[in-house]
């Protein structure tokens, strides 16, 4: 197993390396120059003044030739330093190592909880199959489904602080807090609409499979015959959702941490990209991807101990 | 005709086919399936000869490297002198048409995209055995010739039952007016009431077209029926081959000796006074096949010997050629036991 | 060998896997709503801009944010514009851009995918490593960022055509929104379709059919094109299906975002963005385009089920 | 009254909050804890701070200052003439990023060598003693004492700020590094990453003594929350609050205040095509009801439409004939262009149009056009920044604002038409009328009292009204972003709190 | 002998798209203590139907319509969900066709053994393990301790078949249903199997009812033979009776078109023409008629009831469901037939 995990890792190195030359290309190339920004913020009474323009960004070295900072920010990265922000001055390290454990909190408790609950939703909703309790579970899955968490997550705070004169549910104050559940909920909601769909479909598969007749010719009680014979096998399937799952939380963490004040990964995008402050945007690409990819090789690796048939697998390599 | 008179039609040299797998949780470590290995026999123009052994032994894939359609990995495969393990792509294409192949499952083998007519049509447009024109023609009279109505040829195959679908692979194989036809457990998915239909209709059509078949299957009934020798394998192995009546006579080998006691006969007395040969154990993995004899791990007569080397197949006259180091001393042995008796 | 001789009963009802696959759908009550309101949605997204009771654009300075009556069912806008006939328009954004992105990375998912799943080996091993990549990057970021960047430049590339040419077709560059949004889209969605077709070709591949078409000699492209393709259709309607729902979300969260479709072209994006900031006060603004992109949503969902369970049946045993 | 503790909501994620910058969000706190040199009182009086005075020769070319003897920082040590040279020099270098530094220091001697990164320290400046700075101007300036009076250059402990280089050390600003400031709060805790701040009362400060005992600063970022939590009380005030129904949900207080020297207007690019036309300039401008457009972003107020640049200033013009509103005379000045008709004409591009409120009279527009020229393609961006500068190629219309900081027309003009400030090079796309720059230039040599700077001023603008380069949109006020209960909030142009060691809180109305 | 099972007139249809699926029409027979009853048809002509509904181990499409299970004396049809659950796994054991996929692949075998007779014998678990660990010994398998902590995939097919048997005996059953048990192994393994149940039943002394297609599969093995067309009895008989003599024009066109030793090699088999019916109409008639030689106008229109064969010498316990007497009656073949 430690043979196979280097040989992700090595797997994934170019492939981080094509990524951040893609978007330090891009950003390099397309996106605003983030000193004349801090310019044409202010009114238009200040002169815009393009040598003292030039003469910033070449104290900066922003005028170096692309590959020449492309070459030395990965000697940075190499290093494990991701430069300074060109707006505020302040290191990307430190901006990223306060913001990330906020959204790494948030996302995996959303994820974890939710996924429990859709798993149980899903199995509840398919041993019902198309009766009531089956269509009340689909209906609210796909409902959550079909309301964009950025549309959730405002409507549900005005709602507790309208209708339940609640406080605002704002900021941060750890994991623990009450405040943080609603962003929580809305941030799983969505995904574990996914999990539900998923679980129920799975479930459905398996009840057809031949070795739950057989645990049923048993003569074993129901409640028996779902714990041990359907949830395991119905969790793999589910498990290697993960990855879409830490995506879809990322993605949605963009569109919420802000409404909800959360000092995460999310909130830094959202004003790293009006910004254009691209070594932050990068450090963030390259933080997004390591924590899929980790994900995504933390799903592989819980396989063989889901399903004790994948440790003996074959693969035809023709 | 006497065999010697006979000229084989496929010659089948030293074949061996591995595929490389991978295994392992990760799919991290690398394996070999010896599917086949060191497979040599003949087939003669017009005979049916019959493979039989269990599940995983290598039948369907010896009928598949023999048509190339699995390149093999070593060895040869002599069809009228020409040897089509060395052809390419290309040249291997035109050869095609003069050897054919009928699946086991008929559910399977036929495109659910394309109608009967388009199916059977693909052929000879391939092949361009006959001018566009006469394509309609020659697709009637093939379906015709399995029995069926030639007004299906537009229908699709899920609307047909598995034994018309089988009727219509058999009508494809037929389309190009091949010399050879291997027959891939034609009937086992087949139900039993339709079985013997199948059956006839290939022995028709044998006739009529002179074909050469080889007849793979694990029902030794079936094979015993229409087959002129067999041939019996064991993990990847020929163990045994002779004329059909030679073998079902004089069995040599212990594995097919345990073969034909394990055959179920539709008579009671029969069963009844039957004394079966239950062999221990299961069949080996063909990735980690045993070493010298594949059978002996199974075999009740194997010595250290059989572990020690690979026999080779030897004629014990009339062509019954069989695989074992200690057919000598078995044979003793039983003289011994029934003489006891 | 008259006893062999078998006829097809003239009165046995003919029917094909599509119009089985179809009766299959029309017998799932959700399917069947779901299905009504994608066409219902093609339909307006086509019509729609003849039939709007209003302009979409056209501004009433003095009925503004009005909420729903007769004359304006949906009520208007903080400009006065009729929302019906803005949410009506936004059908066409929502579906020119739903389709597009689908289709293209549909077009990219099945070249990628055919191209890995016929030849195998490193080419295969490449493209799942594309795959791969491209999977787990964070795709809004992504999509943002291509936008952000590659907008101006675009932007101003056309313009110096337009300039240079005079060909009318530079100017308008709103269709840079659109290019982009697809482009960058279908750049990240690729990964999924092409998984199916190359899971496909992988399954097709050793089915019995192909193996038949190599033994009568098919050539390979041949075999690709006329068994492989047609035999993988299932699982591509179901995933543009599927798709097409997805996108319109992924419009709609850019447009909260600020990138992707801007005014005053209305899309369910803008329009829920412009709504979530007035909505305390005049939740309809927020609440016509929010219902119909969930609806939307819904329907596709409803409809991709549909099709998934006509088009996959699990087999009895 | 102590115990009181405010708190402001801060629209973005603030992660620098040196008081060098020079502008940015967070300069608009920058007068709660630095001492500006100078600053105008809510009634317009140039007041002293740090500098107890300051005088000029009658040149106007070389400018004494005086430190304010009792002038100290926040760790009880004396404020000197060095900190305020220091100051300047250091926020003028290029790797400072001072973003207004030029605005109120541009006229000193070797300004521009500093700027551009030629020389460490502008020659015209220098100490005299210990509490005096001597300024000599490139150019006679009456008006360089106003142009100081501003916290955007409050003096910082030098020592502190700069390292040995030159340059500005990172962080210095923050608490945790011992921060001293001038003004009557001092940072108690800034954490970047939650974007919360915390400031309390300065026990050094040496103005009076401040009232409140507390202020918090909290990121809030999205404005339907930030509303939220101001309506129930949560937040006090706000560093800048607009939505399109700000006045209906927080009472017409919030966003109201006194008028402001500066003005929103639609700068069009003279020289992108259809725009180099002026019959096309005409016919989109008059194609505009002013009133209904400003209507159209602000339906209730506190802004009102704008006509000629000028605004609030002494200068304002009487007599400036507004454009008219002529639907008829538009479509005339339209066929009489060389494009004939709208279909030739290729597409325009708003840009700048970042808020809500500009996107609605932006549309406005656009629709006005379709409406009466039947133009098609119009498109709207939001931000400025990538569609203009110097490789900005398409972009037509800017929205921006123009102003002074000083109630003086002529340097009002000067920043907004003169044909070197960044509005005409940029927005108007090298706007340079001789005249109106030989009109100007002549006019900002003449003392502030002298009725010819006005004159001169006036007849800028109405030659700048004939060549018809910009759409007027409104006129600003300082808005007091604050709820009612929070007292004594006034801002300056610089949007900077006035006093605000007098601020309290009426608890009273605090729901 | 005592009679264990007695099956009365049992209906099972499920419930498809566009109507329904009549799986099982009318099947009655009756079951002695200790007797092994053989089960044959084709594929699809109701076996595993008509014997899961049984204990009515059947899918939730599927509905008993008609007719009543009586395992000594009790009605099964009748019985609620937890007597139900008391009568399978104790007094009635399955064994299921194919080794690989009725055994779960994420449990040990030892916890799939054990479960359900440490809920029916409220045994502890270690008990139960014990216990398990003996019957593996007893179907033959070398090593049980060990194996019961291994996966079903670390077996080979013909080992986890005896790890069904194992499981099927564990309650102690009185009658063992085993569907198709040997269909998807080889015939070697399978030669093992059917020896290894020979045995078994000599030891236990209990009911057995072996389903399979394979006629000759049954030769050597059971008392009694029932074979099943379209999901219905169509004969039923003694074992030799049925090869010796068979009545049903089905049954005798099945047992000629299976080639054996006796059929001349290389001749045309005699196959029975067309294929098995569909059943999503309710037969009104035999449902064979179509295929049979022997068709009669009656045939068409009645169902034929299963009843004793008349005729000098006829076994009593020979029924048949025909109404035409193949002995006095010339074959004559019938062309097509439905598909
Ligand atoms: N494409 C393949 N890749 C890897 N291994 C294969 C492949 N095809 C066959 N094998 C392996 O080769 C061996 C022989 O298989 P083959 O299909 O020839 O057996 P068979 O005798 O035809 O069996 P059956 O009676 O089940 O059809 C088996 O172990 C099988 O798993
Ligand atoms: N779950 C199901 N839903 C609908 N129809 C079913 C279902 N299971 C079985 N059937 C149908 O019921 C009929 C009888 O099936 P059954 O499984 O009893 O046949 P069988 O004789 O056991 O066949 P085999 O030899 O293939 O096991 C068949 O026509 C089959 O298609
Ligand atoms: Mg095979
Ligand atoms: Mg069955
Ligand atoms: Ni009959």
């Amino acid at each position: 197993m430690g043979r196979y995990i280097l040989f992700r890792l090595l797997k994934w190195i170019p492939s981080v390396f094509i990524l951040l030359l893609l978007i330090y290309a891009l950003v390099f190339f397309g996106a605003g120059d983030p000193i004349k920004l801090i310019f044409l913020q202010a009114p238009g009474d200040v002169a815009y003044d393009p040598d003292r323009v030039e003469a910033i960004r070449d104290a900066a070295g922003l005028n170096r030739p692309f590959l020449v900072q492309f070459m030395d920010y990965l000697g940075n990265i190499a290093n494990g330093n991701f430069g300074n922000s060109l707006v505020s001055g302040r290191s990307v390290n430190s901006m990223i190592s306060a913001a990330l454990p906020v959204t790494l909190k948030i996302g995996l408790t959303a994820i974890f909880l939710l996924s429990i609950v859709g798993i149980i939703l899903g199995v509840i909703a398919a041993l019902n199959q198309n009766k009531l309790l089956d269509n009340l579970i689909v209906g609210f899955a796909l409902i959550v489904w079909g309301i964009p968490v950025f549309v959730a997550g405002p409507l549900i705070i005005v709602f507790l602080v309208l209708v339940m004169d609640m406080d605002v549910p704002y900021g941060w104050s750890g994991l623990l807090s009450f405040k943080v559940i609603v962003p929580l909920l809305v941030l799983g909601l969505n995904p574990m609409a996914l999990i539900i769909r998923q679980a129920r479909a799975g479930v459905l598969e398996v009840l057809s499979e031949d070795y739950v007749r057989t645990a049923r010719a048993k003569g074993i009680p129901n409640y028996q015959v779902v714990v041990k014979h359907i949830m395991r096998p119905v969790l793999t399937p589910v498990v290697s959702q993960i990855g879409l799952l830490v995506i879809a939380t990322l993605n949605n963490s963009i569109l919420i941490e802000k409404v909800f004040g959360l000092p995460g990964l999310g909130r830094l995008t959202e004003t790293a990209i009006k910004t254009s402050d691209y070594p932050v945007i990068l450090a963030i690409v390259l933080i997004f991807s390591t924590v899929v990819m980790a994900s995504n090789l933390l799903v592989d690796i819980s396989y063989p101990l889901l399903d004790p048939r994948a440790a003996a697998k074959k693969t035809g390599d023709e | 005709m006497t065999r010697a008179a006979k000229q084989p039609l496929v010659k089948v040299k030293n074949l061996v086919k591995y595929f490389p797998i991978k295994i392992g949780a990760f799919g991290s470590e690398k394996a070999v399936v010896h599917a086949i290995d060191d497979v040599s026999f003949d087939i003669f123009r017009g005979e049916t000869l019959g493979l039989v052994g269990e599940s995983g032994c290598g039948k369907s894939t010896t009928g598949f490297t023999i048509l190339q359609i699995y390149r093999s990995t070593s060895g040869s495969v002599e069809f009228e002198g020409v040897d089509l393990a060395s052809l390419s792509k290309q040249e291997l294409r035109a050869m095609r048409k003069r050897a054919q192949i009928v699946f086991q499952d008929p559910y399977s083998t036929l495109n659910p995209r394309m109608t009967i007519g388009e199916a059977l049509a693909e052929p000879m447009k391939v092949h361009k055995i006959c001018p566009d024109n006469e394509i309609q023609g020659r697709i009637a009279q093939l379906i015709r010739d399995v029995g069926l109505n030639p007004n299906v040829a537009n229908r699709y195959p899920h609307e047909f039952s598995g034994g018309q679908r089988q009727r219509i692979c058999i009508a494809r194989a037929l389309a190009c007016n091949p010399e050879f036809i291997v027959c891939d457990e034609p009937i086992s998915a087949l139900d039993v009431s339709i079985q013997a239909q199948i059956i006839n209709l290939l022995m028709d059509i044998q006739e009529k077209y002179n074909l050469t078949y080889l007849f793979i299957a694990h029902d030794l009934a079936v094979v015993r029926h229409i087959s002129d020798r067999i041939a019996v394998m064991y993990l990847g192995k020929i163990m045994e081959i002779a004329e059909k009546k030679d073998l079902f006579k004089r069995p040599l080998h212990p594995y097919t000796k345990a073969l034909l006691s394990a055959v179920p006969e539709a008579d009671p007395d029969i069963e009844r006074q039957r004394q079966r040969i239950i062999l221990k154990g299961d069949v080996s993995n063909a990735i980690d096949p045993p070493s010298g004899c594949r059978f002996h791990p199974r075999c009740a007569y194997a010595t250290d010997a059989c572990a020690q080397s690979v026999p080779e197949l030897e004629d014990y006259g009339d062509g019954h050629q069989v695989a074992c180091l200690r057919l000598d001393e078995i044979a003793m042995e039983e003289k011994l036991e029934t003489e006891d008796a | 060998m008259t006893d062999n001789t078998l006829e097809l009963q003239q009165e046995e009802k003919q029917f094909s896997l599509a119009k089985d696959a179809f009766d299959r759908l029309i017998a799932n009550k959700l399917a069947v709503i779901g299905m009504l309101l994608v066409v219902f949605l093609f339909f307006i997204a086509i019509f729609g801009p003849y039939i709007t009771p209003y302009d979409f654009l056209s501004q009433d300075l003095q009925a503004r944010n009005q909420a729903p009556s007769w004359a304006h069912w949906f009520g208007t806008d903080d400009l006065g514009r009729d929302i019906m006939s803005r949410v009506i328009y936004g059908a066409r954004t929502a579906v020119i851009v739903a389709f597009s992105t689908t289709f293209l990375s549909l077009i990219i998912g099945i070249f990628m995918g055919s191209l890995g799943g016929y030849f195998g080996g490193k080419v295969d091993a490449f493209i799942v490593w594309l795959i791969d990549i491209t999977m787990s990057v964070p795709s809004l970021l992504l999509v943002i960022v291509i936008n952000v960047s590659m907008k101006p430049r675009l932007v101003n590339w056309m313009d110096e055509q337009f300039l240079l040419t005079g060909n009318s077709f530079y100017r308008n560059t709103i269709l840079v929104d659109f290019v982009l949004v697809f482009g960058s889209l279908a750049l990240i969605k690729w990964p999924k379709a092409a998984r199916i077709i190359r899971g496909q070709i992988m399954s097709v591949r050793n089915k019995n059919y192909v193996l038949a078409a190599e033994a009568i000699g098919v050539p390979t492209p041949k075999i690709v094109w006329k068994y492989v393709i047609p035999n993988s259709i299932g699982p591509i309607i179901v995933y543009i299906s599927a798709a097409l729902g997805e996108a319109m979300v992924f419009e709609s969260s850019f447009s909260f975002l600020g990138v992707g479709v801007r005014p005053p072209i209305p899309s369910w994006g803008n329009m829920i963005s412009d709504g979530l900031r007035v909505w305390q006060l005049y939740p309809h603004i927020l609440a016509a385009p929010a219902a119909v992109l969930a609806l939307v949503t819904i329907a596709f969902s409803f409809l991709g089920d549909g099709l998934n369970d006509a088009l996959n049946p699990r087999q009895w045993k | 009254e102590d115990g009181q503790v405010l708190n402001i909501a801060h629209p973005v994620l603030q992660q620098n909050w040196s008081p060098l910058q020079g502008g940015g969000h967070a300069a608009r706190w920058q007068s709660l804890s630095w001492a500006a040199p100078m600053y105008f009182d809510k009634d317009g009086k140039l007041t002293p701070y740090v500098l107890s005075s300051v005088e000029s020769d009658d040149s106007y070319v070389n400018w004494t200052l005086h430190v304010n003897p009792d002038a100290v920082w926040s760790d009880g040590s004396k404020i000197t003439a060095e900190d305020v040279v220091g100051t300047w020099n250091l926020s003028a270098r290029p790797a400072t990023k001072h973003a207004r530094v030029n605005l109120f220091l541009g006229g000193v001697e070797g300004f521009n060598d500093v700027v551009v990164g030629k020389a460490k320290d502008m020659t015209g400046l220098s100490v005299t003693d210990d509490a005096t700075v001597s300024v000599k101007l490139a150019s006679a300036d009456p008006i360089f004492d106003q142009k100081i009076a501003t916290a955007l250059i409050a003096p910082v402990k030098i020592s502190q700020a700069e390292d040995e280089n030159g340059n500005e050390k990172s962080d210095w600003w923050m608490p945790q590094n011992g921060v001293v400031v001038s003004g009557p709060f001092m940072p108690e805790t800034m954490d970047l990453d939650q974007g919360v701040l915390t400031l309390v009362p300065n026990p050094n400060f040496f103005g009076p003594k401040p009232k409140l005992e507390k202020i918090v600063l909290t990121t809030v970022a999205d404005a339907s929350t930030a509303t939220l939590m101001l309506k129930r009380g949560t937040m006090d005030a706000h560093t800048e609050l607009i939505t399109p129904t700000i006045i209906q949900d927080l009472g017409p207080d919030f966003l109201g205040g006194p008028a402001l020297a500066k003005g929103q207007q639609f700068w069009i690019n003279i020289k992108k095509p259809p725009m180099d036309d002026i019959n096309v300039r005409k016919a989109l401008i008059m194609s505009i009801n002013p009133d209904e457009l400003a209507l159209a972003a602000f339906p209730d107020g506190p802004f009102t439409a704008a006509s000629q640049i000028l605004n609030k200033v002494p200068g304002v013009d009487p007599d400036f004939k507004k454009y008219p509103y002529d639907p008829e005379a538009a479509k005339a000045a339209l066929a009489a262009s060389k494009y004939k008709d709208a279909n030739r004409l290729p597409k325009i591009m708003f840009v700048g149009i970042s808020t809500p409120t500009h996107e609605a009279a932006a549309q406005y527009i656009a629709e006005q056009w379709r409406k009466t020229l039947g133009i098609q393609g119009i498109e709207m961006k939001p931000a400025i920044e990538t569609y203009s500068g110097p490789d900005q190629k398409s972009v037509q219309i800017f929205r921006d604002d123009v102003g002074t900081r000083v109630p003086d027309a002529v340097s009002y003009l000067m920043g907004s038409i003169y044909s070197k400030s960044g509005n005409a090079r940029n927005k108007l796309g090298s706007y340079k009328n001789d005249k109106i720059d030989a009109l100007l230039e002549e006019a900002s040599v003449k003392g502030v009292k002298d009725p010819d700077r006005i004159k001169l001023a006036q007849e800028a603008q109405r030659l700048f009204r004939e060549d018809w380069t910009y759409i007027p949109y409104y006129y600003d006020v300082m808005s007091k972003w604050a709820m009612p209960w929070v007292m004594n909030f006034d801002k300056n142009d610089d949007w900077q709190v006035i006093e605000p060691w007098n601020v309290t809180i009426d608890e009273a109305k605090r729901p | 002998m005592t009679k264990l099972l007695e099956v009365n007139n049992l209906h099972t249809r499920f419930k498809v798209r566009n109507g329904y699926l009549y799986a099982v029409n009318g099947v009655s027979f009756t079951l002695d203590k200790g007797e092994m009853l053989g089960v044959v048809g084709e594929s699809g002509c109701g076996k595993s139907v008509s014997m899961m509904s049984l204990i009515r181990l059947l899918p939730p499409a599927a509905q008993i319509t008609q007719g009543e299970v009586l395992l000594e004396g009790k009605d099964l049809a009748k019985a609620s969900a937890s007597e139900i659950n008391m009568v399978r796994g104790s007094k009635v054991g399955m064994i299921f066709q194919d080794p690989m996929t009725s055994l779960n692949p994420f449990m040990k075998i030892g916890a799939q053994l054990c479960e359900g007779i440490i809920y029916h014998k409220k045994m502890s678990r270690a008990d139960a393990m014990k216990q398990a660990a003996k019957y593996l010994d007893l179907v033959g398998i070398s090593n049980s301790e060990h194996r019961l902590h291994e996966y079903p995939h670390q077996l080979s097919g013909g080992m986890r078949q005896r790890v069904m048997i194992a499981m099927a005996l564990l309650g102690e059953p009185e009658l063992v249903i085993a569907d198709e048990p040997t269909t998807a192994l080889d015939v070697t393994i399978q030669a093992q199997i059917v020896e290894l149940v020979k045995e078994l039943r000599e030891k236990l002394n209990m009911s057995i009812i072996w389903i399979t297609h394979d006629l000759s599969l049954l030769a050597g093995m059971v008392d009694r033979i029932m074979v099943m067309y379209g999901g219905s009895v169509v004969e039923e008989a003694p074992l030799d009776e049925i090869y010796k003599s068979p009545r049903h024009p089905y049954t005798i066109g099945l047992l000629k078109s299976i080639p054996s030793i006796k059929t001349e090699a290389g001749s045309r088999l005699p196959s029975i023409a067309g294929a098995p019916p569909n059943l999503f109409v309710e037969p009104q008639s035999c449902p064979f008629a179509a295929r049979c030689a022997y068709r009669k106008e009656r045939c068409t229109k009645e169902i034929p009831p299963l009843e004793p064969v008349s005729g000098a010498g006829a076994n009593p316990h020979h029924r048949i469901a025909c109404w035409v007497d193949v002995t006095k009656e010339p074959a004559e073949p019938k062309e097509g037939g439905m598909l």
